[in-house]
């Protein structure tokens, strides 16, 4: 009796937790079928987040980023941003479309630019780390070294060459080359294993997430474990 | 009209009876209490050690970028870990790429602090949601009081206790990566070369992070909620681990069993079929 | 607060010069052969990566600093501004399309209707939730906020959201009981792997071969000398097999498969600076 | 462990300036009419193959690029549908073409009418048969499953950018008995393809397919430079590896490979080994 007390929507947090556990349940509702029911909430959810986004994407951003420097800071040569940035909004226009195009321009422009330091940051050490797998006992080991460690290497390197084989395309691939990539191949998806099991324990979790949101927050049932 | 074998009917079996299947093992396991003690993996083993390293006083940048969507994957790893550093007495901040991550580890740390006797402003800080990760830890790498300028509390950087003697990301030891998304890339590319780098994915994101587990771009990875299980039990604690890992191996039990069963069907069915 | 109304007044002047600026413009853009259009367009792109390559091309000082390392803060912001002004066109045409629906009354046009709801009220508490947080304009956060606030986000988008992303734990459950089939060598080493690590990486597996009987320790000894039974017995045990798989045979797949992306996006990159990439341009 | 700026080695700087000379290069070449060579991948048979088997059948095929958005993976992704068009316009098999960005869309009703008129059978052009359905993911993927059952494709072939919805897809495709070609870049996806399709082209073979059948001189210049810098990554890799099998893991030349602040040491070794 306390329970159903406590269960029912008495107070603004417990209305608060039914209406969460009413959306759970019409997104929930398309599994059986699709329905006007889901739909409605569907729609609210595409509706609220594009409210949502304009608060701290557009706002905030346009606060810190462009208000508070020219303000504080005094950097003028920003307030042409906004102005000039606005011309995206051609792309609606007929005439003026490929006004947008300039901005779109200087958008990719910069992304490409920054790619320098992401390719040397993110690439470079993998490169080097790649090349530091000493294939036998090396003259300068630190710590221990065991063989199956030399093992292992050797696997590396291995897997690593001919998946990189799989993936050249301006040479025919026959005779060794052509049966590495298909060895490459075949590497190619263990690894694709191991990410498809790490997928499915991440869809799980969440699902797992909502249902302990239903059991906990909703029904109030302690959930255990251990 | 032929009758249809089991094996066909097994087959084209309402997708509905799969869910409702699903929906039952989940219910079922999050409710048994039976625990496993698990193996530790060497990556969760050298996140453990890392931290176990510090000393008291060393600062700390928890990167918070997830929120109610994973949070089944990322709030078991997020309050293993500040456990961990706390019982460490070790000082940290937390910063938030999104802003409803801001709001929910804020909450979070708030009441986990209480437990640790932890002061907000004296022993650890929030700084809030920065929108851009590129100018975040780039900034912050030189001068943190400028980057940010306040804490979540709108209390001016300069002033605040835990802040005392750390300049920029450079005095830090640590950053620890909890997040859904591509925020490692950025962390790996722009932050000072010395900070080194611990990393709590979601499960979907461990595969493909082991290449820098291996080059050493990160020392170590706890795996979704499983990986919180994990920590929980080297740190000797109850979480939401704890609380989900019944239901994810379970899961993954009967997912295997069903693939093994449409397979058997299928191939029954061929033979008979052929026969 | 005198000198700050001043500041705040030439601030707006600078802004409204700048659009005025921007809007002169037009016209004469307007007078651009397609030609001239795209040497424009070219133009842009490539100073606007050439700021960003230099960064981090030119040489260094003391301070582990170049010309181009501070305005670079700013430079990243802009960029982020320019990004944020690209969410308002998605919203633009979003609004656009669920208005017209609304008002012609197509067919369905009740979700619509719906939807437009949802993002005014959503819109507006966001907003000003955002401002209250800065205190511009003198807002505060109130008990309406507050509360409104948390019914839309916190028990409405947030579970929204959560669900929609849980949905797919369904589909993988019922996708990989009627289409995940042994076919081909590929499909089938795929799965075999999938299931090894899907057991391996939870205590079940350690539960299956602790049952076996498969030794749970790995000895100084084993490790030194890895052809003993005991050792080759305990690689057998399933969290070692799915750490193995993970560690050893994934990373190497991992990395070239980062290198392939790299150098792809690298290329690409140049490709896009120099806009030599046909049909996009 | 990280780059702020080349400085930390040039090295870092040599191997861009190498690949990006490689790329521009050869697309320079392919331009001035050389006719550069790429290898037909094995994807690509097994297009043909699927296109044979369900002109057999007389259905209809589905070509889906997933939400990718209008961009340099939706142009090729085009490519490679027209193509698939063209020859399926020989048999008069029906096509569909699904989408779920307002660009693309444009961009595809476009190039499919282009692809019956260079098939020479314009007259079989249905305006209808490229689709908007939805830009909302799975509102989106539920008008495809529908749309695949409804119609009992005989074959289906989804390139470009694929999220979870990727799924749905692959598994509807199997229900109905089609068969599914897939190709994407987004590696995240891939397991499920290659678990329900008949056959996956995975991460650069995508773009390699479509350089293959489209020629376009950017396309194939651009993958024989990443093919020079792939086999300069792998011999690094194999070089290295014997350097540091044989001399040690902290040898300059090892550390000049990659390792941020390895520039210094190499130099100092260089100077040193040129002084003697």
């Amino acid at each position: 009796m306390d329970w159903l007390i406590e269960f029912l929507p008495s107070s603004v947090e417990r209305v608060n937790v039914w209406i969460g556990a009413l959306c759970t349940f019409a997104i929930y509702s398309i599994l059986y079928r699709e329905n006007p029911f889901y739909r409605f909430f569907e729609h609210m959810y595409i509706g609220l987040a594009a409210g949502y986004a304009l608060g701290p994407y557009l706002v905030d951003v346009l606060y810190r980023y462009w208000w508070e420097p020219i303000r504080t800071e005094g950097i003028w040569w920003l307030v042409f941003v906004v102005p000039f940035g606005m011309y995206l909004y051609f792309i609606y226009s007929e005439r003026y479309g490929w006004i947008s195009r300039i901005v779109i321009g200087a958008l990719i422009g910069a992304y490409s630019g920054l790619a320098f330091q992401m390719f040397s940051s993110r690439y470079l050490p993998q490169l080097h780390s790649a090349l530091t797998k000493p294939l036998w006992f090396p003259p300068n080991a630190t710590g221990e070294i065991f063989l199956s460690n030399i093992f292992n290497n050797w696997i590396f390197l291995i897997i690593l060459i001919s998946v990189m084989v799989y993936f050249t395309f301006s040479f025919e691939h026959r005779g060794a080359v052509k049966r590495t990539a298909i060895l490459g191949r075949w590497f190619l998806m263990i690894g694709l294993g191991a990410m498809f099991g790490n997928t499915v324990m991440a869809r799980m979790a969440l699902l797992i997430g909502r249902v302990y949101y239903l059991l906990d927050s909703w029904l109030m049932f302690r959930v255990g474990g251990g | 009209m032929e009758a249809r074998s089991i094996w066909e009917r097994m087959m084209q079996i309402d997708r509905r009876i799969l869910y409702a299947i699903l929906a039952v093992n989940i219910v079922a396991a999050l409710m048994a209490r039976v625990a496993i003690e698990p193996d530790i993996p060497p990556p969760v083993k050298r996140f453990y050690d890392t931290i176990e390293a510090l000393q008291p006083g060393d600062m700390v940048m928890v990167s918070s970028t997830w929120s109610a969507g994973t949070l089944a994957e990322n709030q078991p790893q997020f309050e293993a870990v500040l456990k961990h550093l706390m019982r460490k007495r070790v000082r940290f901040t937390i910063i938030s790429f999104a802003p409803p991550a801001r709001d929910i580890s804020h909450r979070l740390a708030r009441r986990l602090t209480e437990d640790f006797g932890y002061v907000e402003g004296k022993d650890w800080a929030h700084f809030g949601y920065a929108p851009d990760i590129i100018i975040a830890v780039k900034g912050m790498s030189e001068d943190i009081v400028q980057a940010i300028r306040q804490d979540v509390r709108r209390v001016p950087i300069a002033e605040l206790e835990v802040m005392k003697g750390v300049k920029s990301l450079k005095d830090y030891k640590l950053v620890v990566d909890v997040t859904p998304s591509d925020t490692l890339t950025y962390w790996i590319s722009y932050r000072p070369p010395n900070l080194k780098i611990l990393y709590c994915p979601t499960s979907v994101m461990a595969a493909e992070a082991y290449t820098f587990l291996d080059s050493g771009q990160i020392l170590g990875m706890i795996t979704g909620a499983k990986g919180a299980y994990e920590y929980e039990r080297l740190l000797g604690i109850v979480g939401l681990g704890t609380r989900f890992i019944n239901a994810i191996q379970f899961s993954h039990a009967l997912i295997i069993v069903f693939i093994l069963l449409g397979n058997f069907a299928m191939f029954m069915q061929r033979r008979t079929s052929a026969s | 607060m005198l000198f700050d109304t001043t500041q705040l007044v030439v601030a707006l002047l600078w802004i409204a010069g700048a659009f005025a600026l921007a809007i002169a413009l037009i016209p004469l853009l307007g007078t651009l052969p397609p030609r001239g259009r795209f040497a424009l367009i070219s133009f842009v792109t490539f100073i606007a990566g050439l700021f960003f390559a230099a960064e981090f091309f030119l040489p260094v000082g003391e301070d582990n600093k170049n010309i181009l390392t501070d305005p670079f803060q700013k430079m990243q912001g802009s960029l982020q501004v320019i990004t944020a002004l690209s969410l308002g066109l998605g919203t633009y045409g979003l609004v656009r399309m669920h208005l017209r629906n609304a008002i012609q009354r197509r067919p369905q046009w009740g979700y619509s209707l719906v939807l437009l709801v949802a993002f005014v009220v959503m819109a507006f508490f966001s907003v000003w939730n955002t401002m209250a947080e800065k205190g511009l304009f003198g807002l505060k956060r109130t008990p309406l906020l507050e509360n409104a606030f948390t019914l839309l986000f916190d028990y409405t988008l947030i579970q929204l959201d959560a669900t929609m992303f849980s949905l797919i734990a369904f589909y993988i459950f019922s996708a990989a009981y009627r289409a995940f089939r042994i076919r081909s060598i590929e499909a089938s080493i795929l799965m075999f792997t999938a299931m090894l690590v899907m057991i391996g990486i939870v205590p079940l597996g350690k539960l299956i071969s602790d049952s076996i009987g498969l030794p749970a320790v790995q000895t100084a000894e084993m490790r030194t000398n890895p052809f003993m039974l005991e050792n080759i017995l305990y690689n057998l045990r399933l969290p070692q097999i799915a750490s193995w798989i993970q560690e050893t045979l994934n990373a190497p797949v991992q990395r070239a498969i980062e290198f392939g992306v790299g150098i792809g996006a690298l290329a690409m990159a140049i490709r896009l600076w120099l806009s030599l990439e046909r049909g996009i341009n | 462990m990280s780059y702020q700026h080349a400085e930390d080695n040039w090295f870092a700087a040599i191997l861009i300036g190498f690949i990006a000379l490689a790329v521009l290069v050869n697309i320079w070449r392919a331009r001035r009419g050389k006719e550069l060579y790429i290898r037909r991948i094995p994807g690509l048979d097994a297009i043909d193959e699927a296109i044979g088997r369900s002109t057999e059948l007389g259905r209809p095929v589905t070509m889906i690029p997933g939400l990718t958005a209008f961009g340099v993976e939706a142009v090729q992704a085009l490519t490679i549908f027209k193509y698939i068009t063209k020859q399926i316009a020989r048999f008069a098999t029906p096509m569909r073409l699904l989408t779920a960005n307002a660009t693309v869309y444009a961009v595809a009703q476009e190039a499919i009418a282009d692809a019956y008129n260079e098939a020479g059978r314009p007259d079989l052009y249905d305006p209808d048969s490229v689709r908007f359905l939805s830009s909302e993911q799975f509102a989106f993927a539920s008008g495809v499953a529908g749309l695949m059952q409804r119609e009992r494709v005989a074959a289906n072939f989804m390139f470009g950018i694929f999220y979870a919805e990727s799924l749905i897809f692959a598994e509807t495709g199997n229900i109905v008995g089609a068969v599914q070609i897939a190709g994407t870049v987004s590696f995240t996806q891939v397991p499920f393809f290659v678990a329900a399709c008949d056959y996956t082209i995975i991460g650069d073979e995508f773009y390699a397919t479509s350089a293959y059948i489209s020629r376009e001189p950017v396309l194939l210049g651009s993958m024989v430079g990443q093919d020079l810098a792939k086999i300069s990554f792998a011999s690094m890799i194999v070089g290295g590896s014997l350097i540091s099998t044989f001399l040690g893991t902290d040898h300059p030349i090892v550390q000049l490979l990659g390792k941020p602040q390895g520039w210094q040491p190499f130099v100092e070794w260089l100077s040193q080994m040129l002084g003697r």
